[in-house]
């Protein structure tokens, strides 16, 4: 493989990767705190993708303008899925949460489907971070520098406010034993409100961006990246903010790096990359950056 | 110590990434015995139940059980060899009914194969029959029989503890290990079951051995006290000797202890 | 125990079944016992997770995984020789497989004991992971199964799937097979075995630590489950008569859990309840999406809403009903006999 | 009611095929509105969802037949889907019609399936034969996903034409749907330096993959098939898909010398849906307009003789131009090539189908 | 300062707390003694919020406190050290303090209460980056009651502060419930250890199966003959 062709995949893979990363992010911070998994991620990344797609074309606002308004709805859409799906089930059975998620995530895809139609929407892009630029025989976009920064950007936010903030405080408290944060004051409902609104606004962000890279929003995007970036999470340590940006790389080279070495197996592609997944669990069966769950006897 | 050994420890060490949570142990405990392992919060006590019955392997060390050494084997194999324990947090089978725990523990000397129940064969629901009134017979043993179809962890306290041992002895041992068993009773509770400990011995001709931060209990039935601190062995011997020793004092029982027991 | 009262009431019920099912196949539109043909085969599919995630408690996500090995492995027991030739289109079907033929009962039967014989393959490895970790584990696994029979298409016809599969799945087959393992099933979870089973999901060191060897267990109960849903994927395979890896998408595994979940984790009866709401309720609420006419108004058929309220629904059970709808309960001739009882005398 | 005609329609208005099964539907609604009756009697449409799930399409039909005892059956876009539901409505006896699915196994074998469209072989073939004769095109790459049955054998009927023309296909690689990144195969392809690209995909994704190629650098043409024909395709591959050639069926608004009835439907489709045709919709008009008349000609609304009479359609004329349905059911049509030119959609050939085989 | 009145509680069909009256006054050490599962924690967690009574008030400085969440019972003043300690292992020892403190926002006065419980546990200033998982059991219990002390509360309630620690510690947890109320702080306390409890307590109930079936200051139970039988074993 030439010098080049390198380079072109290692970009390649690093902008999947930073993608997958942003995702998994919002996966492993709401499991961190709730050992829920949300499944329903995806389809909040969908929506934060369409409220973009809405806000620039029927509300004719600027896309800088439509961004922030679009994080902002889609953080109060999660806030709204927690409070109507989530809450009531808090000391439930971690199953019965799950369930519910899975219900509000075929709820988010076909209410999409029944308000927005199943049809494919071209996806605005503004010309500085898509005009392809071409350095030594390697193309590739602002875009694909900007994703990484971003990535890499938001989970020191997140580490910031989980580390170093007395919500972020409550919110370790809570991810170990609620009825015990109860009783030290913290009103828990709320902080994990506000637990689902970085999630969410995370979700939103990584949407946004997905669709700047593939340029349609349609109410299923966020199923097949939900899922990928929700393995990676795992594999990177679910509940661990930098396993979940490690997992999201790893799956996006593995992704790129398969098909770059093996181009007669493109089609094993995802086969491939969950072996690799499950071998690694079976190293490190909690992840990569996991916590070791084990129980003291 | 006349009575031949059931248990030896020989140079037990375990560590835990850099913490040695049992340094250089050995033990010997008679067959028969009641004995009692104590030491401050953190000295490594059920590290050493831990060990014995196969969840850690010692990082040092053998355990010998009836002159075999099992460091090593897995816990399932180590119960099938004649030991049972109980926990220091209670551990039941918390969705099962009391009568359920206990049969559970039948399995290991009377298993039911997994294509066994849906042919239902004569021989598979003598079985089940044998089970059941093993079960039922230890349950009334206890004192529990009544209870039998309640589910365990609706139990009170002492009850779930009293099902523990019950559980333990189905697997029937030869040496039974309690792990801070009178912890969370009141005095007059805790008296019924030093008697009650007393009792199954005889009936079932054990060994035991307990962890124990009661010094009525421990004081009132073991023979013999080993006593650990940060994982180190700093006196065996029998009660009276322990309550007087000076090192003993110093680290676990405190001053007060030991003008509470002059008194 | 009054089983002495409870063979006879089994008897009874499997009877009144039969003759239900009698019929249904009579009098009932085929639409109609097309639906109870899903129930049954949903039903298995529900039960076998439920061996593995109810009682086992290990948490599962690969069942669309096993269920495509057994509806493929069952398949192409079936298929007749001409049908196989001629849709290959695309590449000739590899030997042993172009040849090879069983009668219904030992195709189905090996489409089990196939997703079973993978189950302790891949369980080996993967059933020492804990909690979540299994369920990605297998999830993985189940998705490396539809990649992989998307990309060898001289033995699975690839993405074009097979079709023109036998329908010998009738209504008999497929509630012969159900009664079977719901009678077997009932008998395990019931025995000893069933105890040691539930233990281990309660606690898995106090089990241990009791002498069980729990990965034993764990082995085969996931091999157990995974042989229903081989099985359940080999009656839906002959039953649907064509199949294709997209058919094995993580959705459906999902599908099969709610129903577990709804009906209640470690409650044979959920399940079975549970299936059976399910399967009607998806099939039922198609009628908010036909066109409506009320005399003069008239409501057009909205596509998607059913899968709408479908989920609502779904959310509203849960959060209604967080345990399922039978929690770990039963319903048993006796609770019924008690039940009637009480309301006789409450009657009165 | 006696004096109705059930007619029914499965189609996947929900799932991954959705946007094409919408599409089919509004032509299939339009043609209804204009042709409500027949014999004198009304003609009842009734429209399910197959949700684009196997199972529910085989569902679907067995309701319509069952539940709501419709004569004939339109459906499906997606070939799997039709398969599917084609084994119930044979059980049955119930005379299908296919708008788009264009997979050879749909009608294989089938006494009841037919089919408005042709099939893959053929369509690929066409697109073989234009990149190599028209275009001069010697080296091909192909990129398709290995989990749509269309998708794979629209990719291998391409190539063994290909192939047998004396060209070279220097890459064949896959991807699995849901994918959105498909750079490390272009990458990989544009390495090869091959003069097209060949890529059956559906339209959103196609559109994805071109702006992909052209933001790698890839200079090649890039040709794709019927599943490419929509009009939100130009709207998501933007100036990506400037040049893009494909084959499709042969029906478009913008079509030249379009024939009278293509023009009608142009119209009233526009004036009904306030949007653009396409090709789809046009299938699914025609597949009722088709079957409308199969009942007329037959006299009754009985299924046996609506088949018998959808086997005798010679050169009937719809908007999607003249048909007849050969002895395999399918229909036997030109191809109708089309390239992006100026962010537009222009019907550049028609490959007849005598040529065709 | 504590006032309950016939506090019922239910769980699901069970019956635990069958109308309990209790008086805390202020500055007291107070104690409630009892067999396993008379209704002794439940009774701390109705009156921290953690369940909801049936019938009943619970009366705090004046004001009926019965139907508060847990967190705005904290901010009124009551703290509990729950059974089982409850320490988060994920938190080092200085983040579960400050976590006692959430509701705080008087810096000062957080200093001066963390530099107070730095001297009643001087082991706990020399681990103020250790994880509370990996402390001895005795070391949690303090870390328990620390915690507790930083939200500045008014009544510490306690349960079974003496569970599993070893003797020389159990002497040394009572010894500190005395220093603390002799700082001012009221003290509900349940206990088993109940010789140890009576001994410190200026007033104790006894409760069977969800009542008070005795009560009295605790030098006064500890003498009495029932009392010795039932709890003290002698
Ligand atoms: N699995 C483990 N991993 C790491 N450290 C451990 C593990 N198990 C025990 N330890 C450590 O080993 C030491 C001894 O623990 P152990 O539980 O044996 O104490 P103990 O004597 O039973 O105390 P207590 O009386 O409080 O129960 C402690 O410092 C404990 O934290
Ligand atoms: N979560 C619960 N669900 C059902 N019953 C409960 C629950 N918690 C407590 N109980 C029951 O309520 C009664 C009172 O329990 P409680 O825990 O208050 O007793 P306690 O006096 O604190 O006993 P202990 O000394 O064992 O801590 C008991 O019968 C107990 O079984
Ligand atoms: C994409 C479509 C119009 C359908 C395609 N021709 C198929 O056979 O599946
Ligand atoms: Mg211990
Ligand atoms: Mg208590």
């Amino acid at each position: 493989m030439s010098y080049q062709m390198f380079i072109q995949h290692f970009l390649n893979a690093l902008t999947l990767g930073s993608l997958y990363a942003l995702i998994a992010i919002g996966y492993s911070m709401v499991y961190g705190i709730l050992r829920l998994i949300n499944f329903a991620h995806g389809e909040i990344f969908m929506l934060g993708a369409y409220f973009v797609f809405w806000g620039t074309t029927l509300l004719h606002l600027p896309w800088l303008i439509a961004v922030p308004a679009a994080i902002v709805v889609t953080a109060f859409c999660g806030v709204l899925v927690d409070r109507c799906a989530y809450r009531p089930l808090r000391d439930a059975p971690r199953i019965s949460a799950l369930i519910s998620a899975i219900g509000v995530s075929f709820f988010l895809q076909n209410f999409a489907i029944v308000v927005f139609s199943a049809i494919p929407r071209p996806v605005y892009r503004p010309a500085w971070l898509v005009t392809p630029i071409l350095i030594r025989g390697v193309h590739f976009l602002p875009l694909t520098l900007v994703v990484p920064f971003i990535s890499f950007a938001l989970m020191l936010v997140v580490l910031f406010v989980v580390y170093k903030t007395k919500p972020g405080l409550a919110m370790r408290a809570i991810s170990k034993d609620i009825e015990t944060s109860r009783l030290m004051g913290v009103s828990v409902d709320q902080v994990i409100a506000i637990t689902f609104m970085i999630g969410s606004a995370l979700a939103a962000a990584s949407g946004i961006m997905w669709s700047l890279r593939y340029p349609q929003v349609h109410p299923m995007m966020g199923m097949i990246p939900g899922f990928k970036a929700f393995i990676a999470a795992v594999v990177g340590g679910i509940g661990s903010i930098q396993g979940a940006v490690i997992g999201g790389m790893l799956l996006g080279f593995v992704e790129i790096m398969i098909v770059a070495f093996f181009p007669n197996l493109s089609g094993f592609k995802d086969a491939f990359a969950f072996i690799l997944l499950i071998f690694l669990l079976l190293l490190r069966p909690t992840g990569i950056m996991g916590e070791r769950l084990e129980e003291k006897v | 110590m006349q009575n031949d050994s059931i248990l030896k420890l020989e140079g037990l060490t375990m560590t835990f990434g850099g913490l040695t949570a049992v340094k250089d142990l050995s033990i010997n405990v008679p067959k028969g015995s009641i004995v009692g392992l104590i030491g401050p919060n953190g000295a490594g006590k059920t590290t050493v139940f831990n060990v014995i019955t196969g969840f850690y392997e010692p990082t040092a060390g053998k355990v010998l059980f009836k002159g075999m050494d099992i460091s090593g084997k897995s816990p399932h194999e180590i119960c099938s060899l004649g030991i049972a324990r109980t926990f220091q947090n209670i551990r039941l089978f918390g969705n099962e009914t009391v009568l359920q725990n206990v049969m559970v523990a039948c399995n290991v000397r009377v298993p039911v194969r997994w294509w066994e129940p849906p042919l239902s064969l004569p021989l598979t629901r003598s079985k089940e029959r044998t089970i059941r009134s093993k079960a039922m017979d230890l349950l009334k043993k206890v004192g529990l029989e009544h209870l039998a179809d309640e589910i365990a962890t609706s139990l009170p306290y002492g009850q779930q503890r009293r099902l523990e041992i019950a559980r333990a002895l189905a697997t029937d041992p030869e040496l039974l290990l309690l792990d801070e068993p009178a912890a969370g009773m009141n005095p007059k509770e805790t008296h019924a079951l030093m008697d009650f400990i007393r009792a199954i011995r005889d009936l079932f001709g054990l060994t035991i051995m307990l962890i124990e931060h009661d010094m009525r209990v421990v004081m009132g039935i073991c023979e013999h006290i080993w006593v650990l601190d940060y994982g180190l062995l700093i006196a065996e011997g029998p009660p009276s000797f322990i309550q007087s020793n000076k090192r003993v004092i110093e680290a676990y029982l405190g001053e007060e202890y030991a003008r509470y027991v002059d008194n | 125990m009054s089983s002495s009262r409870n063979v006879p009431l089994n008897l009874l019920a499997v009877a009144v079944l039969g003759l239900f099912l009698w019929w249904a196949e009579n009098s009932l539109t085929g639409y109609q016992v097309q639906i109870i043909n899903l129930i049954a085969i949903n039903t298995i599919l529900a039960l076998g997770l439920n061996l593995i995630y109810g009682f086992g408690g290990m948490f599962s996500l690969g069942h669309a995984g096993f269920m495509a090995i057994g509806a493929y492995t069952c398949a192409l027991l079936i298929l007749p020789p001409l049908q196989k030739q001629m849709i290959f289109i695309l590449q000739p079907l590899r030997w042993p497989f172009s040849v090879m033929h069983a009668p219904f009962l030992v195709a189905v039967l090996l489409g089990g004991l196939v997703a079973a014989i993978f189950s302790i393959l891949v369980g080996i490895p993967i059933l020492r992971l804990g909690g979540d970790y299994l369920g990605i584990a297998t999830l993985g696994f189940a998705e490396i199964v539809r990649v992989v029979a998307n990309n060898i298409p001289s033995v699975t016809n690839g993405a074009l799937g097979l079709k023109g599969i036998p329908p010998y799945a009738n209504i008999w087959w497929n509630y012969g097979f159900l009664i079977i393992i719901l009678y077997s099933m009932i008998k395990l979870i019931n025995s000893n075995y069933g105890n040691v089973l539930k233990a281990i999901r309660d606690d898995e060191i106090a089990a241990k630590a009791m002498g069980i060897d729990v990965f034993k267990y764990k082995i085969q109960a996931f091999a157990m489950g995974s042989f229903l849903a081989g099985l359940g994927g080999a009656l839906q395979a002959s039953f649907i008569t064509t199949i294709d890896p997209k058919m094995y998408m993580f959705t459906l595994t999902f599908n099969v859990l709610m129903m577990v979940v709804a009906g209640g984790l470690g409650s044979i009866t959920g399940t079975c309840i549970a299936s059976a709401l399910i399967t009607v309720l998806l099939e039922w609420l198609r009628i908010v999406e036909n066109p409506l006419d009320l005399g003069p108004i008239h409501i057009p058929g909205i596509p998607g809403m059913r899968m709408v309220i479908f989920s609502l629904a779904l959310i509203f059970i849960i959060l209604f009903r967080r345990e399922g709808i039978m929690g770990m309960r039963e319903i048993t001739w006796d609770g019924i006999i008690g039940f009637l009882g009480r309301a006789k005398r409450h009657a009165e | 009611a006696e004096d109705v005609i059930k007619v029914g329609v499965y189609e996947p208005l929900t799932g991954q095929n959705a946007f094409g099964g919408q599409l089919t539907v509004e032509g299939i609604q339009l043609a209804h509105e204009q042709a409500p009756t027949v014999l004198g009697k009304k003609v009842e449409l009734v429209i399910v969802d197959n949700k684009s799930d196997k199972v529910e399409a085989a569902n679907a039909v067995k309701r319509l037949i069952e539940r709501d005892k419709v004569v004939a059956i339109i459906g499906s876009y997606g070939s799997s889907l039709c398969m599917a539901g084609g084994e119930v409505a044979e059980q049955y006896g119930i005379p299908c019609i296919t708008d788009s699915a264009t997979n050879p196994l749909v009608t294989q074998g089938k006494k009841y399936y037919f089919r408005m469209c042709f099939i893959d072989p053929f369509q690929g073939a066409a697109a073989a034969r234009y990149a190599y004769n028209t275009l001069g095109v010697r080296k091909a790459a192909i990129l398709k996903d290995v989990a749509q049955d269309y998708c794979v054998g629209l990719a291998a009927f391409f190539k063994k034409a290909f192939l047998d023309l004396g060209g070279e296909v220097v890459a064949d690689l896959n991807y699995q749907s849901g994918d959105q990144d498909f750079t490390a195969q272009l990458t990989e392809i544009i390495s090869k330096g091959p003069q097209l690209l060949y890529i059956p995909s559906y339209f959103a994704e196609g559109a994805i993959i071109m702006k992909q190629a052209r933001e790698l650098g890839g200079k090649f043409h890039i040709m794709g098939g019927d599943a490419m024909d929509n009009p939100d395709m130009i709207k998501i591959g933007g100036e990506a898909v400037e040049g893009f050639i494909y084959t499709t069926f042969p029906y478009a608004p913008e079509m030249p010398d379009m024939n009278p009835i293509a023009k009608e439907f142009t119209k009233a489709f526009r004036e009904k849906f306030k949007k653009e045709p396409n090709a789809n919709a046009a299938l699914g008009y025609d597949c009722y307009m088709l079957i409308v008349d199969c009942i007329k000609r037959a006299g009754k609304a009985d299924p046996e003789a609506i088949r018998e009479q959808l086997e005798k359609t010679k050169d009937w004329v719809g908007v999607t131009g003249s048909t007849t349905i050969d002895e395999n059911h399918n229909a036997i049509k030109a191809v109708g090539i089309k390239m992006v030119k100026n962010g537009q959609q222009v019907y550049v050939a028609t490959v007849p189908p005598e040529t065709g085989k | 300062m504590l006032t309950i009145k016939d506090l019922h509680v239910y769980y699901g069909g069970i019956h635990a707390i069958k109308g309990i009256s209790i008086e805390v006054p202020d500055g007291a050490i107070v104690t409630l003694i009892g067999a396993n599962g008379a209704g002794k924690s439940s009774t701390l967690r109705a009156i921290a919020g953690l369940i909801k009574q049936k019938s009943g008030t619970i009366i705090f400085n004046g004001e009926d406190i019965s139907r508060l969440s847990p967190e705005k019972i904290v901010e009124r003043g009551i703290v509990l050290v729950p059974e089982g300690r409850r320490i988060f292992p994920n938190l080092t020892v200085m983040e579960n303090l400050m976590l006692g403190a959430y509701l705080r926002s008087d810096d000062e006065g957080i200093k001066k209460d963390l530099e107070w419980v730095f001297n009643l546990f001087p082991r706990l200033k020399e681990r103020v980056w250790q994880r509370g998982g990996t402390l001895s059991g005795g070391e949690q219990q303090m870390l328990a009651l620390g915690r507790a002390l930083m939200g500045s509360p008014h009544l510490v309630m306690m349960d079974e502060p003496s569970l599993g620690l070893a003797p020389i510690l159990v002497k040394e947890v009572f010894d500190i419930i005395k220093e603390i109320n002799a700082q001012g702080k009221t003290i509900l306390l349940v206990e088993q250890n109940a010789f140890a409890a009576l001994n410190i307590a200026h007033y104790a109930y006894v409760l069977e199966v969800g009542e008070v079936v005795l009560e009295g200051p605790g030098g006064e139970l500890i003498r009495n003959p029932q009392v010795r039988e039932a709890y003290l074993g002698v």
